[in-house]
This record gives structure tokens, C-alpha cells and sequence, in this order.
């Protein structure tokens, strides 16, 4: 179970140590396009990705770092895409807002709020024609629950029964919005309306609790081939896009913000911290190298790869 | 028997590729609305379902734009869905799937993804069905890049190039099928040796003639040879056809080069003119050299106003076959050309469709 | 109490006088657009406009004729429109599927489906805004609750506290399609996960039973101002759209149709048919002949009242 | 002061037309996501919530066809709603509403009801945001009769257009507004007595020249301005400008006079020719007439790909105004001008844009 903790944390802290540097560097315009980062939310992306195959697929929005990591996305490849080098998982054409990476079917993120929600039932319908015996899963904001195709995905798997998991990443934001201006429901209880089996963690920073939660619904999810909706209260530490911090704008209250970091291990448990940072630095600094000494695209590439 | 004497309704190629589809596919599936029932969308998916499976060919709750997105998935992950709209307007609800997601998936994750999949859409004319359930969207998707958008006007168009897209192409495909066209039958040639090579997803030149170009979509390619007809036999004017096919993906040279000999340009396609197919024709002769043209294009298309009910306004609405046959009349002859013109219009056809449906 | 009894019976035979002369026509071809008829769920249009005011507001499907009449709309311009008339309803641009009534604030119906819904929550949005103590209500089949616009309806409507009626007309078909393979919610239980209040009738031929419960629901909603759901089953006699019969073809089941007429007021009620037929047929061939001798628009109207 | 030394920025038009509409009519609302945050959508809105009412101007669920159709329900019973998207891509989740709904309600129900609104979309450039935040989607929605589509090139547009769509037009409008706009200052002269006359909704001649016509839209015009500056001063070629401003309703006499003169048309429009503003102002010159051309029209817009983010990429796809300079240069002298053209460009501007948004 230690060896658990520490591999959860480590995954934790990879992310967000990845996040900063990305903060680090932004000022220089080395990345020019723009970045929501998910500091504060990591533990989601490694307790949910822990229980997941190499063969299940994940579907995310543009706030996608977290799980392009956690799925095992390739740490180089990420820095090039940033950097919009040829060498990026996405060629350069992605940007930050579009990783995604077949290799380790981290399928794609959007940037149009809740369009990868259906995406990720369509590849449960093709898991369950196919007989793939994969699961998939659909990461997304409490504002992208308010979309209509939101509740056409959660209708379409109950009533085809497919395997996939909807997780609502769930950090009461979307942008500046608060969610009881823009929500007449909760996320965890409307899922029962479609006969959809759902669940509510509150600890968004537990990723040892997420982790072993996740364990049993994505063995449910696989024997059984039933969705499941899996809602997870978080916090956003930065601005909506961009590295800042905008606890000073009224939007929301810095004694939340302070809250949270009293429960947040990778704040609270130094020692941790100190044993694995300079690992993790290491494979950073190694990836940021490899990004400013890659080549940017050829001109072809303006043309490739369209139809 | 000679082959050319085979022919086949436009609905019958419809069923013949879908049912090709699914028997040398296994991962092709049907699903749309009303795919497994007694209609069968139109006749073009009767028993399918019960003789590939219903886990095959599947009706779909009404959600167009989580249906496309589920397609795209489903794409994404071995499946190639072939998905249906009884009429186009309904895909104004997928709009955002289709254009923001279908169409970029590829180019925008850097190559690495491609998403296979066959959107068919119904057009019509002459349902009496109003501003809702009439519309023709093609310039819509054409306007977008990633995007193969077909109008096929034959049986041999839909056998050619749907059995391309399922077996050879590797992205999203829209296709724009004309309800009208459905109980047409067509000669054909599909898969016989000496049968007319196209390049499936490009257009094809119907007719040769030196007079005047018609460059067609869809039904209207079918009005373009009756009038062509009319013309060689009663007034000795010789048109050359141009069937688009591919609105995204048409062939330039070919049109250009049929431009550059009649010195004559009549554009005719089941839309608006407005940001349509006959504006984007006009574009690429202005861009190669407008001087080709001996004077002014002419084009036909629908009235610049949502379609009303009543017939008398319809008929308005919709161009027929006397104004095409006319216009062409003007632009060789000249205005004052003094010839008469029969004014047997390809209209009863429309007029004798009643549906439902 | 038995004169609010002849009145809805009234209200709901003529609807099916109307529709079945219609249905009488349509082989003439003098009715050039599709027709969807509501024969066997007139109840439901009598019963709930009976509480409606003139002033409050109604959204339709395309399945209109019922709730065009129910809601006050002049018989005589129906039929013109029917005919394509320039006296009619929408000058004859509109056509069965597009009955509207602005004198009598029948807002619209539409031929896509669940179209309308939002329309009828932004009513009631201007209705609040404007302080104008109206209901607005949005006539819908099960199958338009599919839609993701549903979904965003109910949770602006509950969010914003407006007061607007959703009627589902649950006749358990999408054309062709049954509920139970498209659906996997109710749509009176799945209405709760959105804080509204919800009913559900079942007897969707009892005119008497929708009238007295939508008495209570109209009054709720106008004084608190608060979405309300109701869910109404129903039963459509003859097949989707045109005029013919359809429970040949195995997609449903006779019996469930002998069930149905067994219950049918309008059916079983043969002296109160027989009291109330002369005279509503008399109106109606008063409005046929009204159709027939109206003029059909003139060339101009193609390219008028388009901006 | 001499009243044409008022200088206002393109944002502050926006909002002064925003508060202005409050102000004056009552039934005025402002429905959008984070229109009431501080960010007040670019500037755009900013504290209007606080002086008109949270009632009136205030934030929505993302819900972007429900939200559109509650916008058309609201105008039906005496709102006026001023939408917004941030992005004109989301739009396309609205496209129903739009496309089905509001561009039909006059004419489908004959002409009894009026559905009076604005949807505002923000449109872009620079911003290494990709394939789904960088479409300028005007086309789509000017193919359908019963929309009135803008792209405001300058506050004074703005200014004119908005407040005529609010007071006086009853159907539903679309402006096209680009971000890189937002921080422009202008000169104005709206609302001083001898202020320039406009149709509010119809095209602007912003400059005379004989030597070569160019329709623009949105920034393009900007870019035209700078163009024509140059080539002017420099190389003694004048350009006339056209800044279409209304591109479902354009001035098309003006086109047509102006290519009369010239012989010489550019289009410059800020999306994808391909059925686009550059098709449609095409179709005019070849239903027109068009050997008023002198050779062929030259094009500018997005080349025909998804907007790939990497900045050198990113920087191809967009014309610049070298390649415009070099365009008209070799229109009006010929190929082998060997004129030099500086590179000195507006590409800065563009490039100094970061963001966030
Ligand atoms: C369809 C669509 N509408 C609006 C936007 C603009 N937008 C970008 S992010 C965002 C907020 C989304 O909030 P949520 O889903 O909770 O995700 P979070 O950013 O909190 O992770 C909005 C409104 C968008 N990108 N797509
Ligand atoms: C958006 C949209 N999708 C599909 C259709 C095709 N269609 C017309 S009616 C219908 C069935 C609707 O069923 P329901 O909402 O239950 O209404 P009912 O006809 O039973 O009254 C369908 C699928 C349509 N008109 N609009
Ligand atoms: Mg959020
Ligand atoms: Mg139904």
C-alpha cells in the first residue's frame, strides 16, 4: 500500500512539476498557445489513469496535461507539441489544448466544452461490437455537463449499455461562472435519472482514495459493460487560461483556495515532495531540451494530413 | 444481353453499397434514425438489419449532434459507421461534431488519427414540406476543409463512390442524396471491365458539346441532360455536362478546360446561388481567367427565401426546366433570339411525388 | 361539472372532425403538404388549453392541428393554410407542420424536432423579465425528450425559475421507433434531478382527469413561477405522418389500439357524438368552403416577409 | 476641437452600443457566457450588469442551442436579446436554432411574427489556438435567406449597425466581430450632424482609386487600408476599397461601378475562399458581366487547411500583407514588374497579440 501511495504521489507531482515549468517558461513565448493547466487537480488524472489498460481509451477537454501524462503520454513529445516543433505528438499542429497520443490511446482533447463526451461513448460502441473488452472514458468540467449532448452520451450508453465511464471533474467553475449560477442539478444524482450508476468523491486531492474507488467501477465497468458516472470535487489553483493566479478578482474567495492547500499532499507532505523532485526535474529539464532543439515543421506540413 | 443494358434504381445502388458494406466489412455498421424498419430510410436499408444483425444495423435515439460525436468514437476504434439524416436539415444539429471534430481530427492531432465514416443526407423537392424540411446544405460542409462532401446523380455515383469511401478512403465523407432521385432508374456499368473509370470522388463529364458548359449537381444534372436533349434534337445547341459530384473535391482542369472552349457558363445546382456551389464555380473561373467567358454566367438555383408550402409558390421557388432551357437559348442566341421553346417541364416528375415522405 | 364535461369532449371531438375530414380531403391532393394527426390524443390539447388564458403562450411539433384549434386559432385559416391559401393562418407558406396563431398567442410549431422547447423556456424568460404573469407551455413528443436541447431547456428553465409547462405527449413511438429501445429515462422521474416539480397521467384519453390536474399545475406555475413537467401517455390511431392506418405492419400492436378505443370517450360516448357532430360539422364545411374559394398567394409573396 | 479628432476604440464602441441599448429600450437583455464577469467579455460588457441589472445582463449555462432558441422564444414576447459567443465556433452548436429556426420564423409562419436579436461571434487570428478556435464561419450563415450577417471593420461600424439592428430592424442579425479589433482605435464621427451617411446594414466605400478594386471584410479592411497607404505613396498604384461590412447584404452596385472602373478585383476575406465572401463577390462580377475584368481576381484567406497552432505554420496559413502588397503589384504592372515591395507588415500587429483570449 505504500509503494501504492508513493507511485499515486509520484504520478501527482510529475504533473504538476510538468505545470510549473510550463509556467516558468510561458513568459519567454516560447509556447504560444494557450495553456489550461490543471494544478490543483492532478490527483484526478493519476487515480482514475492508475486503474486503466494501456488498450482502454481516454477522451479529455483542452485541460488535458493531467491525462496526456497520467495515461503515459511521452513527456519530449509533449514539450515539442508546446513548443510547436514537427517532433510533438502532435506535430506541432496541436498546440496545448489537443494532445493526445495513440500510442497509449490518449484519444484527443477539445476545445469545444463536452464534444469528447460522445466521442468516448461511440468508442464503448465500437468496444462492445468489436468485443474489445476495453473501457473507455470521457473526462470533463461540471460546465460541461449543461450541454445537450451531455445528456444524449449518457441516454445513448444506458440504453446501448456500453462500457464507459464519465467522469465529471467537477471544480465548481466554469471560466468565472460559478456552478449554482449555471446548474440546476448534481452531476452524481441526474445520472440515476438514466439508470446510470454513479458515485461522489469529495477528497479531489485523495488520489490514493480515487485510486481505490476507481479500482472497482472500472472492473464493474468491464465485466459488466455498463457506463458509470463518476463525480470528483476539485479545485483550480490557476486562472481559467494562462499561468496566473486570480484569487484577487472577486470570483471566487482565497479562503477556499486556502483550504484546499491545507488538505493537498503535494503541499503538505515535504518529505515526499524533497525525495522525488529531482527525478522528476531531471526527465523535465531533459523534455524541455529536447523540445528547443527539435525542428519546427516544414512548410509541407501546412498542407498534410487533411483528408 | 449487353451490359450497357443493365439498369438499376438510384435506390437500389443506395442498398446494394450499403449491403456491400456490411458483408465485406465486418466492422461497418449502420445507424440512424428508422435504419431497421418496414421503410428502411427510403428503401435504401430494408432488412438489413435482419441479415447482417441488429447489433449492425441499429436505430439511434434523436440526438444528432451525441449520435455524430458516438459515431466519431465509434469510428476512431475499428468501426466504420455509415450514419443517416432523412433530410439534411437535421444535420444542422450536428453541426459542431461534423465540422469542429470529424473534420479536423486528423490534421489537428498531427496525422496520427483518422476517422472513417459515411454521413448520408436527403435533399428534396416537392414534399410541400416547407422552410424546415427542404433545405440543401451542402456549401455548408464544403466550405470546410478535412471534409469530402459527394452529390452523387446516379446509381453508378453511389456505387462507385461509396464503395471507395468504405473501402479505400479514411476520413469522414458527406453525402448529399436527392429523395427524388431514389425511384430513378439508371443504366449501369458498376464493376463491369469495360466500364467508364472514374476518379470516385471527382466529377465527371456527362455530355460532350461545344456551345455551352452546364456544370451540375445532384437531380439537376438529370434536368441539365434533359435539356441538353431538347436542345441538340429541336435547336441545334450543343451543351457539354459537367457532374460536379465532389463539391469539395472537383476537378478544376475539367471545368476550366470545357469553360475555355464554349466561352459559355451555365451553373445549376439544388441550393441558394448565395455562398453556394454556383458562387464557388464562379470563383474558380475568376481566379483563372474570367475573359474565357463571351459574357455573363448564368445560374440556377433555388429563390433567395426559405421554401413555402403552397405549390404555387414552390414551383416559383425551385427553377425548372424551361427557364434552364431558355437561359441557354439567350446566352448562344443572343436576347433577341425569337425561337420558341415547348414548355414540357421536367416539373410533372416533381408533381407526381406526393410521400409521405 | 357536467358542462366543463361537454365542453372538453366538445373541444376534443372537434378536433377529430377536423382531422378526419383532412383526412377525407388528402386523397385529392388539394392538401399539398404532409399532415401529422393527432387523432387519438385530443384529450390532451383540450384538457390543458381549457386552463390557458389568451394571453399565455404555446409551442408545438409539427403534430399542431390539435392544440392550434384547442388554443383559439380560426378554423376557417387553418384549412385555408392547409390548402395553401393566402387567407390562411401563414399565408400559405406555413402548411400543416407550421400552424401559428399570433391573435391567439400559438406561438409556433416546428418540424424539427424539440425545436420549439427552448423557444417556450425564452418566452417564459421575457414573461419574467417583463413582469407579464404569463405561462408559457411547450408541447412535445417522448421522442423530442431525446434531444440535448431538452436537457438544456429543463436546466435553464429550473435554474432560472421560470414559468413554463413542458407537456411530453408520450405516445411511445418516434415514428416508427418504441420508447423502450431510444430511452432509457422517464421523463417525469428524470425532470426531478432538475429540482421540477413533475406528474404523470396515464389516462391521456380522460380530457375530465388532464383538465383537472393541469387546473392546479397552471395555477402553480403562474403564481410561483416555477417549470413544471408533465408526462401524458397517449395513443396515435393512425400512422405517423399522412392519413392511413398502420397496425398491419408489425412495429405495433393492434391490440394496444383496441385498448385504447375501448377507453376513448369520443368513441365509446356515441350520444354525445351524435349530440355535438351536426353542428361542428357544419363549421367545418363552412371553413372547407372558406379554403376552396380563397385565393392562392400572389407571385409576389415568394420573396416578401423574409427580413 | 474639430469633431473628426474623436478617436474611439473598437471595444468601447461595443460597449457604448451595449449600454446604449440597455439604456434606451427596456426590453434590452444581454444573455452570454461571463458577459457579467470581470472580463466583461473583452471589454465588451464590462460592468453593465452592475448599472442595468443582473436581470438584464447576465451570464448562461453552456448550453448553446437551448440558449439560442431561449434567445428566439424571448424576442417572441417583447425581449431584446443581445447573444454572445466568444468564439464563433461554438455557433455551430447553434446552428439549428440559427439556421431552422430564427432565419424562417417571419417568412414560414407568413410573416406575423418578427424574431428582432444580435448574436454576437468573435472571430480571430494569432492565437495559437488551432483548428477550433480560429474559424470565421460568415458563409454559413449568409447562404441563408433571412439573416442578416455583419463583420464591423472599425467602431464607427459598429456604432451605426448595432444600435440600427436594435432600434429599428425587427429580424434576426449576426455580426462577425474580430477580436484583434477590440484594442484598434478609430476616428469617429457617428452621431455628429455631418457624419457620413451609411446604410447601416450595407457596404462602405472607405477609399477611391482607379487601378484596382479591393472587397474586403472585417480586418482585411485594415489591412487593405494599409496596402493601399503604401502602394500609393510608394509605387503610384491607388486602390479603391470596398468594405463589404453587410456580406449577405452588400452594396453590389458599387462592386460592379467600382470593377467597371478598375478592371482589377482582390477579395480579401478572413476565411476560406472555398464557398466563402471570395466565391460569393465572384459570382456577382460573373453574373454580371464579366469581361469587365482585366485578368483574373486574386484571392486572399485562410489556405484551404484546419489552423495548425505552431507559429511558423500558423504564419503561412495567414495571408499577410507582403503577399497582398505583391498580389496587386503584379495586377496592375504585370509579372515581371521588378518593382520591390518592403516587408514591412501588419504581420507585428498579430504577432504582439498573446492572450489569454
Ligand atoms: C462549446 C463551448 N462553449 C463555450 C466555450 C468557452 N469555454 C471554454 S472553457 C469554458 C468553461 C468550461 O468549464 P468546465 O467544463 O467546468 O471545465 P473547466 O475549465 O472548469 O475544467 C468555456 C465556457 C467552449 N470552449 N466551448
Ligand atoms: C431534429 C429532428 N430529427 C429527426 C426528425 C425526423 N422525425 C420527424 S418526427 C420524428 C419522431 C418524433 O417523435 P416524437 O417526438 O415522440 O413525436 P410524435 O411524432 O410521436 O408526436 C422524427 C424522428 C426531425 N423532424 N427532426
Ligand atoms: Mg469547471
Ligand atoms: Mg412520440
Amino acid at each position: 500500500m505504500d509503494a501504492l501511495y508513493e507511485k499515486l504521489f509520484y504520478q501527482s507531482l510529475r504533473i504538476r512539476l510538468v505545470e510549473e515549468k510550463i509556467a516558468e517558461i510561458y513568459p519567454s513565448d516560447k509556447i504560444q498557445s494557450p495553456v489550461h493547466l490543471s494544478i490543483g487537480q492532478e490527483a484526478l488524472a493519476a487515480g482514475i489513469c492508475n486503474n486503466l489498460l494501456v488498450t482502454d481509451m481516454v477522451y479529455t477537454s483542452y485541460r488535458c496535461h493531467a491525462y496526456y501524462l497520467a495515461k503515459g503520454g511521452d513527456l519530449n513529445e509533449m514539450f515539442a507539441e508546446l513548443y510547436g516543433k514537427v517532433t510533438g505528438c502532435g506535430k506541432g499542429k496541436a498546440g496545448s489544448m489537443h494532445l493526445a497520443s495513440k500510442k497509449v490511446n490518449f484519444m484527443g482533447s477539445s476545445a469545444v466544452v463536452a464534444s469528447t463526451i460522445s466521442n468516448a461513448v461511440g468508442s464503448a460502441l465500437a468496444s462492445k461490437i468489436l468485443n474489445k473488452n476495453q473501457v473507455s472514458v470521457a473526462v470533463f468540467g461540471d460546465g460541461a455537463s449543461e450541454e445537450g449532448s451531455y445528456h444524449e452520451s449518457l441516454n445513448f450508453a444506458a440504453a446501448f449499455k456500453l462500457p464507459v465511464i464519465f467522469v465529471c471533474e467537477n471544480n465548481g467553475l466554469a471560466i468565472h461562472s460559478k456552478l449554482e449560477q449555471r446548474h440546476a442539478f448534481v452531476v452524481h444524482e441526474h445520472a440515476k435519472g438514466y439508470g446510470v450508476k454513479s458515485v461522489y468523491i469529495e477528497e479531489g486531492y485523495d488520489f490514493a482514495k480515487i485510486n481505490q474507488v476507481m479500482e472497482g467501477i472500472v472492473k464493474e465497468v468491464r465485466e459488466q459493460s455498463i457506463p458509470y458516472v463518476v463525480e470528483i470535487k476539485t479545485y483550480r489553483y490557476k486562472e481559467h487560461v494562462g499561468i496566473g493566479d486570480d484569487h484577487n478578482v472577486p470570483y471566487r474567495s482565497k479562503d477556499e483556495f486556502e483550504q484546499w492547500k491545507q488538505k493537498d499532499p503535494l503541499i503538505q507532505d515535504a518529505a515526499l515532495v524533497a525525495k522525488f523532485t529531482d527525478e522528476i526535474n531531471k526527465e523535465i529539464e531533459a523534455a524541455v531540451k529536447f523540445a528547443e532543439e527539435s525542428p519546427v515543421p516544414a512548410d509541407e506540413e501546412l498542407l498534410a494530413d487533411i483528408y | 444481353m449487353e451490359h450497357n443494358e443493365k439498369v438499376i434504381k438510384y435506390k437500389d445502388a443506395l442498398l446494394t453499397s450499403m449491403d456491400d458494406a456490411l458483408t465485406r466489412f465486418p466492422g461497418t455498421i449502420i445507424m440512424g434514425q428508422g435504419v431497421d424498419d418496414h421503410k428502411g430510410t427510403f428503401g435504401s436499408t430494408t432488412d438489413l438489419a435482419k441479415k447482417h444483425g441488429a447489433h449492425r444495423v441499429f436505430d439511434i435515439p434523436l440526438s444528432e449532434e451525441g449520435n455524430t460525436g458516438i459515431g466519431i468514437g465509434a469510428a476512431l476504434n475499428g468501426v466504420y459507421p455509415i450514419q443517416t439524416h432523412i433530410r439534411n436539415d437535421f444535420s444542422l444539429l450536428a453541426m459542431s461534431q461534423i465540422v469542429n471534430t470529424a473534420a479536423k481530427y486528423k490534421y489537428m492531432y498531427g496525422g496520427h488519427f483518422n476517422v472513417p465514416m459515411l454521413i448520408r443526407m436527403i435533399i428534396g423537392r416537392s414534399w410541400g414540406q416547407g422552410a424546415q424540411h427542404s433545405q440543401s446544405l451542402q456549401s455548408l460542409f464544403a466550405h470546410i476543409p478535412g471534409l469530402v462532401v459527394l452529390m452523387p446523380s446516379s446509381a453508378d455515383a453511389v456505387l462507385e463512390s461509396y464503395n471507395h469511401a468504405v473501402e479505400h478512403y479514411k476520413g469522414p465523407v458527406i453525402s448529399i442524396e436527392h429523395r427524388l432521385l431514389y425511384d430513378y432508374s439508371f443504366k449501369s456499368t458498376y464493376g463491369e471491365k469495360d466500364a467508364a473509370k472514374h476518379d470516385p470522388f471527382s466529377s465527371r463529364l456527362v455530355r460532350k458539346g461545344d456551345d455551352v458548359t452546364i456544370v451540375a449537381t445532384s437531380i439537376m444534372v438529370i434536368e441539365a441532360q434533359r435539356v441538353a436533349d431538347y436542345l441538340a434534337k429541336e435547336l441545334d445547341i450543343h451543351c457539354e455536362i459537367i457532374d460536379l459530384h465532389s463539391i469539395s473535391h472537383f476537378n478544376k482542369e475539367m471545368i476550366v478546360e470545357s469553360v475555355k472552349k464554349t466561352g459559355n457558363l451555365i451553373i445549376a445546382d439544388t441550393s441558394w446561388q448565395a455562398y453556394g456551389v454556383c458562387a464557388e464555380i464562379s470563383r474558380i473561373i475568376c481566379e483563372h481567367d474570367p475573359r474565357m467567358l463571351k459574357g455573363p454566367v448564368v445560374t440556377l438555383g433555388m429563390q433567395p427565401s426559405p421554401c413555402p408550402t403552397t405549390k404555387k409558390l414552390e414551383d416559383l421557388f425551385y427553377p425548372d426546366d424551361y427557364t434552364f432551357t431558355m437561359k441557354i437559348v439567350e446566352m448562344v442566341k443572343g436576347r433577341g433570339h425569337g425561337l420558341s421553346v415547348a414548355k414540357t417541364s421536367l416539373n410533372e416528375t416533381y408533381k407526381s411525388f406526393k410521400g409521405p415522405f
